[in-house]
């Protein structure tokens, strides 16, 4: 909307972008540096597509459902109908999006702690039908050997996104980027504002002319759709999928904690969440404890967010919450 | 007679799970504090349980009051931490304990090996006269402990000042500091009553199932899964929340078989949480929620 | 319904609310005409915040129909009420508490009546609005930090914000001191005059009597009393639900 | 060109180089140098108990080795690391031991899942990896991958479980719980193919999730259908619950089999008189080894005893095994005076003929044991029976006491 000068955290922003373009030229082929990376711009593109629906104030720990639903739809479509990765990716996201459908429908009245445990208990759904119906899905035994994303040719250059590490990275980049202006655009459009308002005070919003219930609604179904999508990327990134990966508790609760790590109500904020605790507990900390990682992980997350209850983000970007 | 058995293990199990969840409810009733850490603090009473009965041959309900003493001194120093917590409260708690969680896990993995334990109960099964019903002696401290401690807190919720105190700020926070109740002080108490029922659940944690250091997720998705089921604040809720899931499992596996007992709970839960979303006994509608 | 009667901004027919076990509202009639200034009174409990509910479509009613300025808005949802002209206060404030004053306003002009946050039109109406509930002072402040009378003023602006030709005040004058009161009677006579219809609760009375043209007294969901304040005040009826034991009783 | 590095290599080493100045001396690749070999186990979590018991394993190895000597003069020198169960971690974990450690080769790993995304960047970069206790056919069955090996695998559990089934118990009805894991789901089918090709009836075959806290209704689904054997092929911790509660609720079986985690001293010892009469299988422990390595195995039992304080048991042999055959390839390297390459590591493994306490250790093309084969043992009074195979038989199948 507005453009004041030249922030800081548009200076910082700028400055990592660029990191991030040009670091694979001095790196070469460090290959530790790529997985991390690319792994991190994943889950900082989870994180955000979570807090699309964060941010209307309900929080959900199921988003699991959409990413493993996701993954299944894009894994088995690959499977048997061997399409474009790119296409059954596509498919994931709307997989997810209706199961998002669902959720609307079934816990729209549903607010704070009920909500959250209605997501919770909605992922044992699609997991236990999938694990038991094995003609179908393979049940436990997983999805193996999903084809990895396909060659895409740019002008006479032909880029192997399947094999190759630094294009993997580059995708994921341009992912996460995509996804991060989707999400700046939510927070700073008229959109956005309404989810603020509804988030703040619901009632009020609504006597104001907020749309509540669509509005609500549609954010779901777009944080759903990213959710889904990142799951096919998943499944098509790792080759194998089984619904314990999937579906994991751990897949819901990281976006959680990765964006009140960054600060939620921040443009950056799940996106920085994930560039600083995801390579410092893979590079660092596992190296440096092997058993005892988690500990330096867990007293990380205790003590920012006594310090910094909006997050780490909330210091670097003092109050700079919305305009 | 096989439903009959069928029944009486489904309470006993349904009585497992009001046990563990008791701390947390009462805890986040009082305080609003989302304890994630909730599991790893019953898997230490356990352990600490374990450690008596197996080196200091403590018999088993004695290990009950030590390790309750236990918890309450952990609880307090928990309430302690989580005072500094900043707003939006639930949310920041639930991270802080977050991080809580995997610390301690990760400590008890390198104080008490990865190893399973297990409190052994010897002693066999009662068979109830004039029927082939079996009742093991875990079940009837499992009952009996989940039952009494529901009792003792629904009275000393009702009927002492303290009590009643404690309602009044579950019910409404503001209204209570209104009323002149210190809510921190509650928020004390809350939180060493509730370390008193951790301390009490860990133990039992460690005979019904076993202990091992990454175990505590569980418990605590236990515990908050009861608690809304109940609606907050409701201890009785507790009870036939816990049995009411108890009973939905056990028939989800003798009916339908092993691999769909989490889908059954789910849709339980969901439909319940859709239907009557102020808890299992709650009867006023949610409209009745705007102010009239 | 019959013809439209000209005047006639808001026409209640036979609403009734119930909530499982209780009545909250049971059968009532009320038009509003143009530009009149209606109190609803009654004490606590007797349904007026419900009423409000109805009107503004967060309840929705078990029978009876709602019209404004001639249309069926019996079960449309807040957002479409608000767009056809209808604002409120609640009777506890309900602000945007991490949003500054300011903010709160330009959420009435974006949504309700679609001036973009950024615009100069906005931005102008804003100020005008503020001043008119004197809050200029307080434009950057976070409404948590506002008192709670200027909280209470605060919605008024925002429901002004929405361009609304009818307007709900929920309990206008509780909290205020006998000079504010002063003012907001000012307030809602500067309100009227500028075209707007009001209808207002007021549990002490103190505000009512002296600018609406019209009392209605509410009793357990009944409308029990219909008339000018003077004649409704002396009203025995409507004293003994004042006074009456069963009110005592609640307390 | 220039110009970046100026601007950005200070910032890139704090990212990244700094981290692996803080965790790495450098990888110099001297002739005196420390032969670096990666471990990836699930150290923490859920499987905790069983990736630390396959690192105790790989752990004595190496300093058994070193002990000796180390090869060619070299020591080895192990860098554990966490895989928490998920494969990406494992993929991260993996990569950072090839890439910036520079690892000779790698050993570990407990899930199938695990292991084949690690196998699969082990063919990448052309370094050996020798799985520890991977079951899955699938692994090994599809795309050739010359520098995958593993010590287990499934047949070697379905194989004896079968004919012991149809030789020796002779059952007619028998129930099969599975858990709803890659491995142990494989293991359900597979058995219950060839318990149909006998014609042996299957009443009951269910898949549970590993951790269920109570099996008490289905205990009693099984009383009511009359099975006489119970295969259960959960973990440790799951027949924990299930013989207890099997135990209490007096449920009449012949015979109550667990092919993973019952054949475990500290089972034994948790369950203590409960666990009299159970089966269940096992590659190794103390006491049951393979023919002719009796005495290595005692002497691995009390090493291993006096340096952890504690029983080996079969997971941590397995450890030891993949580790064993790692060290001895690269000693072979090391002594014909050949380069450490990846391939020449592959080829020394290829010819190994090893004879150690689990297996007389030999792959074949596809990177599978030659001769690995567990032996089903019945808790006797505490001790573990070998019952079948008959040429391994220490003693005669005793009927439980129960009932």
């Amino acid at each position: 909307m507005i453009r004041t000068a030249t922030s800081p955290a548009v200076l910082g922003f700028t400055a990592a972008l660029l990191f991030f373009i040009f670091s694979p030229f001095l790196l070469q082929d460090n290959a530790v540096y790529y997985r991390v990376m690319t792994m991190t711009f994943f889950y900082g593109a989870l994180a955000l597509a979570w807090n699309l629906y964060a941010l209307t104030g309900n929080i959900s720990l199921g988003h699991a459902a959409f990413f493993g639903l996701g993954a299944y739809g894009s894994a088995l479509l690959s499977h048997y109908w061997h399409l474009s990765p790119w296409a059954t990716v596509l498919f994931g996201g709307m997989v997810g999006a209706v199961y998002g459908l669902l959720w609307t429908v079934a816990f729209g009245c549903l607010r704070g702690a009920r909500f959250a445990l209605a997501t919770l208990a909605s992922v044992e759904i699609p997991r236990v039908i999938i694990d038991n119906w094995e003609s179908f899905t393979f049940g436990s035994l997983g999805v193996v050997g999903i084809t990895g994303f396909s060659a895409v040719r740019v002008g006479s250059v032909s880029i192997a996104l399947g094999e190759s590490l630094k294009a993997q990275y580059y995708l994921l980049l341009c992912c996460t980027l995509v996804i991060l202006l989707i999400h700046r655009q939510f927070i700073k459009s008229k959109w956005g504002w309404a989810v603020r308002a509804l988030r703040e005070e619901e009632t009020a919003a609504s006597m104001l002319g907020v749309n509540v219930h669509f509005t609500r609604s549609v954010t779901l179904l777009l944080s759903a759709f990213l959710t889904g999508l990142c799951g096919g990327v998943y499944a098509h990134l790792m080759g194998l999928i089984e619904p314990p990966l999937v579906f994991s508790l751990h897949i819901s609760a990281l976006p959680l904690v990765l964006t009140m790590f960054g600060g939620r109500y921040l443009v950056c904020g799940p996106l920085l969440g994930a560039l600083i605790l995801y390579p410092l507990d893979q590079v660092l900390f596992h190296s440096l404890l092997p058993v005892g990682h988690s500990i330096l992980y867990g007293l990380i997350i205790i003590v920012t967010l006594l310090f910094f209850p909006h997050g780490i983000g909330s210091w670097v970007q003092r109050r700079r919450t919305f305009s | 007679m096989v439903i009959l058995q069928l029944i009486i293990n489904a309470f006993s199990l349904g009585s497992f799970y009001a046990l563990v969840a008791l701390g947390f409810a009462l805890i986040f009733g009082v305080t609003h504090a989302f304890n994630l850490a909730h599991g790893e603090l019953i898997l230490l009473g356990g352990y600490l349980a374990y450690t008596l009965a197996g080196q200091m041959q403590v018999p088993f309900l004695g290990t009950l009051p030590v390790t309750a003493l236990a918890m309450v001194i952990i609880a307090i120093l928990l309430q302690k931490l989580l005072r500094r917590v900043g707003q939006p409260y639930e949310l920041n708690t639930l991270v802080v304990t977050f991080g809580l969680a995997l610390v301690l896990q990760n400590t008890m993995l390198m104080l008490f090996s990865a190893d399973y334990r297990i409190i052994q109960s010897a002693a066999p099964a009662i068979e109830l006269p004039y029927t082939q019903l079996l009742l093991t002696r875990t079940q009837v401290i499992l009952i009996g402990t989940s039952l009494l401690a529901t009792t003792a807190l629904y009275i000393l919720l009702r009927k002492t000042f303290l009590g009643k105190a404690l309602r009044a700020t579950i019910q409404d926070r503001e209204a209570a500091k209104l009323a002149g109740i210190n809510v921190r002080r509650m928020s004390l108490v809350g939180f060493a009553i509730g370390g008193a029922l951790i301390g009490l659940a860990g133990p039992l944690y460690a005979r019904t199932t076993y202990l091992y250091p990454s175990g505590g997720t569980e418990a605590s998705l236990i515990a908050i899964i009861i608690t809304i089921f109940a609606g907050v604040g409701r201890i009785r809720g507790i009870l036939l929340g816990g049995w009411a899931l108890g009973i939905a499992e056990s028939t989800t596996v003798y009916a339908l078989g092993t691999g769909w007992r989490e889908l059954v709970s789910a849709l339980v839960l969901i439909s319940l949480l859709l239907l009557k979303p102020q808890g299992i006994l709650s009867r006023k509608p949610k409209a009745a929620r705007l102010p009239g | 319904m019959g013809a439209k009667t000209p005047n006639i901004l808001l026409k209640l027919a036979g609403i009734s609310v119930e909530f499982q076990e209780r009545v909250a509202l049971r059968h009532i009639d009320l038009n509003v005409e143009q530009q009149e200034i209606v109190a609803v009174i009654g004490p606590n409990g007797a349904g007026k915040t419900t009423l409000f509910n109805v009107i503004c479509g967060q309840v929705k009613p078990s029978s009876g129909t709602i019209h404004f300025d001639g249309r069926d808005i019996t079960r449309w949802s807040s957002h479409r009420i608000c767009h056809q002209g209808i604002a409120r206060t609640f009777q506890i404030a309900r602000p945007f508490p991490q949003m500054s004053t300011r903010q709160n306003i330009l959420m009435g002009l974006w949504f309700g009546a679609g001036k973009p946050y950024g615009s100069p039109a906005a931005q102008a109406r804003a100020e005008e609005l503020l001043e008119l509930v004197d809050l200029s002072p307080k434009v950057d402040l976070p409404a948590k930090e506002l008192t709670l009378s200027e909280q209470r003023r605060l919605e008024i602006a925002r429901a002004l914000a929405t361009n609304p030709r009818f307007l709900l005040l929920d309990e206008v004058a509780a909290g205020l001191s006998p000079h504010a009161i002063k003012e907001m009677a000012e307030l809602i006579k500067t309100l009227r005059q500028q075209g707007l219809t009001l209808l207002l609760t007021d549990h002490f009375l103190t505000l009512t009597s002296k600018v609406s043209d019209r009392l209605v007294a509410l009793d357990q969901g009944e409308i029990i009393m219909e008339g000018k304040p003077d004649q409704v005040l002396q009203s025995a009826d409507v004293i003994s639900a004042y006074l009456g034991e069963r009110n005592q009783e609640r307390s | 060109m220039n110009i970046f590095s100026n601007i950005f290599k200070p910032i890139v080493s704090l990212v990244v180089s700094l981290t692996v100045s803080v965790c790495s001396a450098g990888a110099a690749l001297g002739n005196s140098s420390p032969i670096r070999v990666g471990e990836i186990d699930p150290l923490t979590g859920k499987l905790a108990k069983h990736g630390q018991e396959i690192h105790e394993g790989i752990l004595y190895a190496i300093e058994q080795a070193n002990s000796t000597g180390g090869a060619a003069g070299r020591k080895f020198e192990l860098l554990s690391r966490d895989d928490q169960s998920q494969p990406e971690v494992a993929i991260n974990q993996a990569e950072d031991l090839i890439y910036r450690e520079q690892v000779a080769g790698l050993v570990g790993g407990y899930v199938d899942s695990l292991v084949g995304p690690i196998s699969e960047l082990a063919a990448k970069h052309q370094v050996p990896y020798v799985a520890s206790a991977s079951l899955q056919q699938g692994l090994t069955l599809g795309r050739h991958n010359p520098y995958f090996f593993r010590v287990a695998h499934l047949q070697g559990v379905v194989e004896p479980l079968c004919s012991f089934l149809i030789q020796e118990l002779k059952p007619d009805r028998v129930a099969v719980l599975y858990a709803s894991t890659p491995g142990s789901t494989e293991f359900g089918q597979q058995v219950r193919s060839c318990l149909l090709d006998a014609a042996i009836e299957i009443p009951i075959f269910e898949k549970f999730r590993p951790g269920s806290p109570d099996f008490s209704a289905f205990l009693l689904k099984i009383r009511r259908s009359r099975v006489d054997v119970l295969i259960s092929g959960g973990f440790f911790a799951d027949h924990l619950i299930l013989v207890r509660q099997m135990k209490e609720q007096k449920i009449p079986l012949r015979a109550y089999i667990g092919p993973w985690g019952i054949a475990y001293p500290s089972f034994l010892e948790a369950m203590g008189e409960a666990a009299h009469g159970l089966f269940g299988m096992c590659a190794w422990n103390p006491g049951i080894a393979v023919a002719g390595a009796d005495k290595q195995s005692r002497a691995f039992v009390e090493g291993f005893t006096a340096r952890f304080g504690k029983t080996p048991n079969t997971t941590t042999m397995h450890g030891y095994t993949s580790a064993k055959a790692l060290i001895e390839a690269i000693r072979r390297v090391l002594e014909s005076g050949k380069e450490l390459t990846g391939d020449n590591i592959c080829r020394a493994l290829r010819s190994l003929d090893l004879l150690l306490p689990m297996e007389h250790l030999q792959f074949d093309l596809k990177g599978d044991p030659k001769h690995y084969q567990q032996v089903v043992v019945q808790v006797q009074k505490g001790e573990m029976v070998t019952v079948y195979p008959a040429d391994r038989k220490t003693g005669e199948i005793a009927q439980p006491s129960s009932e």
